[in-house]
């Protein structure tokens, strides 16, 4: 019984880093971009939605509105930021500091305006828990599967089966060739990261709808969502999210046999026995 | 009406300068073949065309429309477009995809190149539709190259080295091909080949580029009666 | 006076360090952020001798030297076949799992209160128990490092990791062993980063976990690419601005409830605009 | 003399980073303190200032922070937060004779690591040891232990375990939990199918969404801490109900209270309370050291302090060793509100 | 240069990339002191067989023999240091690097390669590291690059950067060298150069395999041409024999594909 609520708890906080993962993994395979500021539009999400809830809107205008804002946010982030760096030609490394910067500037903008506080939502349903077959979950536990295993098959499909999507793809493999094919890369990306970024924030809500919000945990929660994102090889959306799943199942699951303390320990242990393995990840082809 | 228009123009890299007061003409229907050896300023001339490279001074018009100020993707919309050299793919995607793509940006209707047309023409391409281009073999890669090129309704087509990497059989029918474009559709062609004996053949004009000016500019025959071999 | 003193002994530190991360993340390219991992096992060895009065400050400096190198080289094998952006999960997960070592071995470690206590340091004798003697000896082992690192990038072994950067298979196939060039650049790297550990362990006399956490590897990657990658210039120059940078930032007069996360907020601002104004870093070559 | 030039102390404390929530709340009462004081005529007629500095509760800026402070500004004594950075700086505090405050951090080491360290709050230890004295009186005999991955924690857990077993009980499981984490929901589950009778937390954050799980799942064992329960957030929050905690004597006078319930906007949380009080008591020393004619050095506070030995401020204090001996109470939260359950006189 | 050993030699070797047959039993052997071109239409195999013998590929089937000794399994620098060195079809230079450091990073046995050489014997190291930006430059001087040495070489254009990837397989001192495509992309005189120094350097003994589209290059300069098709090897002869070939010629030049 136990092991199958730690199970099912696993599945529903490895759906929503699914979606992170697979969020990250858009932004980055297409402008290459380790896009750590990815973390900051996280966090904002939950503020957005604890705002909302403060000022009286339902949760799911929350949810809604995060979205949007995010997506301003993170498309403002490609054009204002990354944009420039790019024509300044700044290496990977230089983009990856200005984006930690960002995220600094991010999560303490939070912090001034909130406090560095946990700070709960009061919002009655996210209390409420449903029993079946002997596992419990919170409605927010069951909004939160629910709904981002509905988000995953439709990024599936964008990517995969409409022309915006190739385009993506196309811009993602020869940014050169994508210039000059009136692909217009930069505009792409201005997409692509407005997309993310709308996708990160349904996990970013959610999740704080369950936890409360606080400015500093995104960088964490990115990170694990990364290594989702490499170990199901860099470009695949599938193995991203089913790593996702795998990762945070186990971590859930390694609590029957080993103290908690390592439990991160064996998850990376298992990752790194992976990589040894099958070094270019799980779902990629070649 | 002439399609391209270059203007003393003068372009470069950071303090070195490349090409210097170059000025060619590219009319409808025509194939130029902008010649000359390693290093002569060919490849940063078609950059400067497209915009990739800003000119220092002088003008490029376009369909006898100065686009000194637009940025590449209008140059695009104008009917240009550039065969990189080097490897013009999308190689993550497969073929389907790479051609796709680009399709959904140039393709407007009233194309010359549509998706079906390029599959007949480079018949390789339809057997390999659901191959990852990037491990296509060289030569296969640079047809799929070329039909990127032409995708959607080009007017002003600069080739880069096109030749590299395909077999003799191929050369010789691509330019075969090129010249029936032009003739039958006003399509303008800037040439950039090594390969000058088959540039030659298929040219109406030679322009031969040396050290980053022209140095020549007419027909082929009379390129041959200059001699201008020692440029090579 | 012992405020810039101790300024300036970190910030020596950390150019060793800075020097160990650049030569790793800037020059050969492998993307590692467990660098503060290696710094903190060097602390811990040098911390754990001499607590335990087992030997000397400058063997345990040795001993640590070499254990970093040995483990260094050891996680940087699995680079070997995941390249590029499959290193940096290994070296995150590295360095989670270092951070969970420090924190739980506590018979070693002292746990997550740390090693305090440690003694002073002494050369053949002769202690070093003032700040200024300190600072002499941070900033000579400092100068020794920066003139191995200059040896080291004028040599061949330099350019072959500089090209590693760029294509292994072209090394490969100019017949480099990339295996072995990997793994030598990362035993040099370990052997600073050791001895920048022993340094911090017998400056501090008090280690712990939260030192050596992602955070400070991450610090370590900015003060790198603030200087300018693959420069020396840049390695020396990098840390004692991002040493002094929170300092400087704490003169801003701001109301107290948000000068805090304020001046962070300011940090971020300035490491954005200084990337978009000199993305090459403060010494690096236009590109 | 007092010629109202103002007294200058010192404050490194995390104001960002992961540590900042626990450290804001520190400066709230650090500021508190020194508003009381400075608008009832200072100490001695000169008004108190502490400046702050942020060390992101990591050692090597805390120490930085020290030199800073000591050898620029001079000042004698210096508040400071948290077991690492305040271990850090021990030694130097040792070298330099200067007074450093220690008002939040319990971890056990405190008390010995130097003479001019001063905890204003019993360590944890001694919270501990009554917690489970309590437990064993009413006949709780198997604890699971939930505690954060850091200095804090573990010396917490390892306190639990020792205490507990010394009053007969027995330790069933004990699961770690990072900082800053706010999903316990699988360490909670596999306490809970070991079915102990209390389960031992030790968090310093994250006690509402704890509250806000345990309401979720109603596990059969009793929730029980120390001190750090006294957390506004968990409160609040219906799933805290029943739980049970030593406290360390917070009951600040509602005048007080009110006055910083007015000043911050926000309620007097056990962090404010506790560095407000670290204030009261330090002003008491330096006002001796003043009245003797002394000048204000670390040392001279040092022996103020042993000197005046019983502190009767907002929440009294003994210094018989450089750690406070304070009234500890057992509470029970019921329906918002602390509840005395027993009251363990000082010693 | 009759010896019982033959020089190289391929035996049956297979690959297959899914569905396809990229290469299909082919076994041919070739003797030193020759240039021996692979010719063959776009995609048959040219590269995949380079790749094999290189060591970047792994075989299904076959094996590879260098002077007798089997080089399945054995690494890429393993290789080259047995004397086989290529260059790719797709350039693959350090664009960071200089085109002298590109040349001076395939030099062999320079001291100073390792760190303990470079730190504890800098004079050592300094005057090895003199000697091989001189025997670089040499190379550099021999291809026609070398007034474009302390350039970046990704602002060499294309040419120049093919002409670098022939001094770089050369500075690696290898006697058989393999290289794609070396001559496309080259101006007339550079062409002209290029053909000299391969037939220059076949003189002296360093053999080598080219995969060339050009027939002309490969009228010039092959002793020997092996002719590619689909995965099969369809012919092995002189030029003339190879293009007198009505069949190959359709192949090769018809419009079959
Ligand atoms: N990005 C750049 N920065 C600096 N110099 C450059 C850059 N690109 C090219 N060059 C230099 O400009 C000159 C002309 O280059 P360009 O590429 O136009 O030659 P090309 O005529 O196309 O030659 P090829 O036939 O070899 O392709 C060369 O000497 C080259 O080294
Ligand atoms: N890594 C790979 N994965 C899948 N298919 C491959 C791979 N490498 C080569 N191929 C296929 O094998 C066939 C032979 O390719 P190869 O590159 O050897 O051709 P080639 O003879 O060098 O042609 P070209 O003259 O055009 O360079 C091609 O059809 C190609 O698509
Ligand atoms: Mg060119
Ligand atoms: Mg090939």
């Amino acid at each position: 019984m136990l092991l199958l609520q730690l199970l099912i708890n696993g599945l529903v906080t490895g759906s929503a880093l699914g979606i992170i993962a697979i969020s990250f993994s858009l932004a980055y395979s297409t402008t290459r971009i380790f896009h750590v500021a990815h973390a900051g539009i996280y966090t904002l999400a939950g503020y957005v939605a604890y705002a909302l809830e403060k000022s009286g809107a339902p949760d799911i205008v929350g949810l809604l509105a995060a979205m949007a804002i995010c997506a301003v946010a993170g498309a403002l982030i490609q054009s204002e930021l990354y944009a420039r760096l790019a024509q300044r030609r700044a290496s990977h490394l230089a983009v990856l500091i200005a984006s930690l910067g960002l995220l600094a500037v991010i999560q303490n903008f939070l912090a001034s305006v909130f406090t560095p506080n946990i700070l709960p939502f009061g919002s009655a349903w996210r209390g409420r828990t449903l029993s079946f077959g002997g596992v419990t979950l919170t409605e927010v536990q069951i909004a939160t599967l629910v709904i981002c295993l509905a988000v995953f098959p439709c990024s599936l499909w964008f990517t995969r089966r409409t022309v915006l999507g190739k385009q993506i793809r196309a811009v993602a493999s020869n940014p050169f060739l994508a210039e000059i094919t009136a692909l217009r890369p930069q505009r792409t990306f201005v997409i692509v990261m407005a997309i993310a970024s709308a996708m990160v924030a349904i996990p970013g809500a959610l999740v704080a709808f369950d936890f409360g919000v606080q400015p500093y945990d995104g960088t964490t929660v990115l990170l694990t969502a990364t290594i989702a994102v490499i170990a199901g090889g860099i470009g695949s959306l599938t193995g991203a999210f089913l790593m996702a799943m795998l990762i945070s199942v186990l971590q859930n699951l390694s609590l029957l046999v080993i103290s908690g303390e390592w439990s991160v320990g064996v998850t990376f242990l298992i990752f790194l026995v992976f990589m040894l393995f099958r070094p270019r990840g799980l779902f990629t082809r070649r | 009406m002439s399609l391209l228009e270059l203007r003393d123009v003068t372009a470069g890299y950071g303090a070195k300068l490349v090409i210097s007061d170059v000025s060619l003409t590219l009319a409808a229907g025509e194939i130029v073949a902008l010649l000359g050896h390693n290093g002569a300023g060919k490849t940063t001339t078609l950059k400067t065309i497209m915009g990739l490279l800003p000119a220092r001074s002088g003008a490029v018009s376009l369909m006898d429309q100065d686009v000194s100020s637009l940025a590449t993707p209008g140059r695009i919309k104008l009917g240009l477009r550039l065969l990189p050299e080097g490897r013009g793919i999308f190689p993550d995607l497969s073929v389907a995809d790479n051609i796709e793509a680009v399709a959904a940006q140039n393709c407007k209707g009233g194309d010359l190149f549509g998706p079906a047309e390029v599959y007949q023409l480079l018949p390789v391409l339809d057997e390999r539709r659901t191959t990852i281009a990037g491990t296509m073999s060289g030569g296969q890669q640079q047809m799929l190259a070329l039909s990127l090129a032409l995708l959607g309704r080009p007017h002003c087509l600069m080739l880069d080295e096109p030749s590299i990497g395909l077999a003799p059989n191929l050369v010789e029918r691509m330019f075969d091909q090129l010249r029936s474009l032009s003739r039958s559709h006003g399509l303008g062609t800037l040439l950039v080949e090594q390969n000058v004996a088959a540039a030659m053949r298929v040219a109406d004009r030679v322009i031969i580029m040396n050290s980053g000016k022209i140095v020549f500019s007419g027909t082929p025959d009379g390129a041959r009666a200059a001699g201008v071999w020692h440029y090579f | 006076m012992d405020y810039l003193f101790s300024y300036l002994i970190l910030a020596s530190i950390f150019v060793i360090l800075g020097l160990s991360t650049n030569l790793l993340v800037g020059v050969v390219g492998i993307f590692s952020v467990s660098q503060a991992a290696i710094f903190g096992v060097g602390a811990y060895t040098v911390g754990y001798a001499l607590s335990n009065d087992i030997m000397g400050f400058v063997p345990a400096l040795a001993l640590a030297a070499v254990v970093c190198l040995v483990l260094n080289v050891l996680i940087t094998l699995p680079s070997l076949r995941v390249s590029g952006d499959y290193f940096v999960v290994t070296s995150f997960g590295i360095q989670l799992l270092a951070t969970a070592a420090f924190t739980n071995w506590d018979a070693i470690t002292g746990g997550a209160s740390g090693m305090a206590g440690i003694p002073t340091a002494d050369l053949f004798g002769l202690p070093i128990d003032t700040s200024l003697k300190t600072l002499i000896l941070t900033a000579c082992v400092a100068c020794l490092a920066c003139f191995a690192f200059r040896l080291v990038m004028r040599s061949p072994f330099g350019r072959l990791l500089m090209a590693l950067r760029e294509d292994e298979l072209a090394v490969a196939a100019a017949g480099r062993q990339v295996l072995r060039a990997k793994v030598e650049a990362a035993a040099l790297a370990g052997v600073f980063a050791g001895v920048a550990g022993g340094l911090y362990a017998v400056y501090l006399s008090f280690i712990d976990p939260s030192t050596f956490d992602l955070d400070a590897s991450v610090l370590l990657l900015t003060m790198v690419v603030l200087g300018g990658a693959r420069t020396l210039a840049g390695s020396i120059v990098g840390p004692f601005v991002v040493v002094a940078l929170p300092q400087l930032l704490s003169l801003i007069d701001l109301p107290t409830a948000i000068a805090a996360s304020a001046r962070q907020g300011i940090y971020g601002v300035l490491l954005v605009a200084f990337m978009l104004f000199r993305p090459q870093g403060l010494m690096g070559r236009k590109i | 003399a007092a010629d109202g030039t103002p007294i200058r102390l010192g404050g490194i404390l995390p104001l960002t980073g992961p540590d900042a929530s626990v450290g804001i709340q520190q400066q709230r009462g650090l500021r508190f303190g020194v508003s009381q004081i400075n608008a009832a005529g200072g100490v001695a007629g000169r008004p108190l200032d502490i400046l702050y500095e942020d060390d992101e509760g990591r050692p090597d800026q805390a120490v930085i922070s020290f030199n800073k402070l000591v050898s620029l500004q001079g000042v004698p004594l210096i508040f400071s937060a948290f077991s690492g950075p305040t271990l850090a700086m021990a030694p130097l505090a040792t070298r330099k004779k200067i007074v450093l405050v220690n008002g939040g951090a319990q971890a056990d080491r405190l008390a010995k690591a130097s003479p001019y360290l001063f905890n204003t709050i019993p360590v944890a230890g001694d919270e501990i040891a009554v917690l489970a004295k309590y437990l064993a009186s009413v006949g709780k005999k198997t604890a699971g232990i939930l505690y954060e991955d850091d200095a804090g924690g573990t010396s917490g857990r390892d306190d639990f375990v020792r205490a507990f077993q010394k009053v007969g009980g027995k330790i069933i499981a004990r699961e770690p939990v990072s900082f800053g984490q706010t999903d316990y929901r699988p360490s909670l589950l596999k306490i809970a199918s070991v079915k102990p009778d209390v389960l031992f937390v030790m968090l310093s954050d994250g006690l509402g969404p704890l509250a806000d799980q345990i309401h979720q799942m109603k596990p059969a064992f009793t929730i029980v801490g120390t001190s750090f329960f006294n957390d506004p957030a968990a409160l609040h929050n219906p799933g805290s109900d029943g739980w049970l905690h030593t406290q360390v004597q917070i009951k600040a006078p509602p005048a007080v209270a009110t006055a910083f319930q007015k000043m911050f906007n926000v309620e007097m949380e056990f962090w404010g309370a506790q560095y407000a009080n670290a204030v009261f008591i330090m002003a008491k020393a330096i006002e001796k050291v003043l009245s003797q004619g002394k000048p204000i050095t670390g040392e001279n506070i040092h022996d103020a302090i042993f000197s005046i030995q019983t502190f009767d401020v907002m929440l009294p204090a003994i210094f018989r060793t450089n750690t406070a001996v304070m009234e500890i109470d057992i509470m029970q939260i019921k329906d918002g509100h602390h509840h005395l359950v027993q009251e363990f006189k000082a010693d | 240069m009759a010896s019982d050993q033959t020089y190289l030699s391929v035996k049956s070797m297979s690959k297959r990339f899914g569905g396809l047959q990229a290469l299909n039993d082919c076994t041919f052997s070739i003797d030193s002191g020759k240039i021996i071109c692979l010719v063959g239409p776009n995609g048959a195999g040219k590269t995949t067989i380079f790749n094999a013998i290189t060591g970047f590929l792994k075989l299904d089937q076959g094996s590879v023999f260098f002077r007798g000794n089997g080089l399945t399994g054995i690494g890429p620098q393993k290789i080259v240091r047995a004397g086989i060195a290529r260059t790719f079809q797709n350039l693959r230079l350090f664009g960071d690097l200089t085109a002298l450091e590109n040349v001076a990073s395939a030099v062999p046995n320079q001291f100073g390669e390792e760190p303990l050489g470079a730190l504890f014997r800098p004079i050592h190291t300094a005057r090895s590291q003199r000697k091989t930006r001189e025997t670089a430059r040499g190379i550099l001087e021999e291809v026609g690059l070398a007034d474009q040495a302390e350039a970046f070489v990704r602002n060499l254009s294309y040419g120049e950067q093919k002409l670098l990837c022939i001094a770089r397989v050369l500075a690696t001192g290898a006697e058989l060298l393999l290289l794609d495509e070396p001559t496309s992309g080259l101006s007339g005189d550079a062409l002209e150069k290029v053909m000299v120094l391969l037939r220059r350097l076949r003189d002296e003994g360093r053999s080598q395999l080219v995969v060339e589209h050009n027939t002309r290059v490969v009228q010039q300069i092959a002793d020997e041409v092996l002719f590619l098709h689909q995965g099969h090897l369809m012919a092995q002869g002189t030029p003339e024999a190879i293009m007198a070939d009505p069949k190959l010629a359709e192949i090769y030049f018809g419009g079959a594909l």
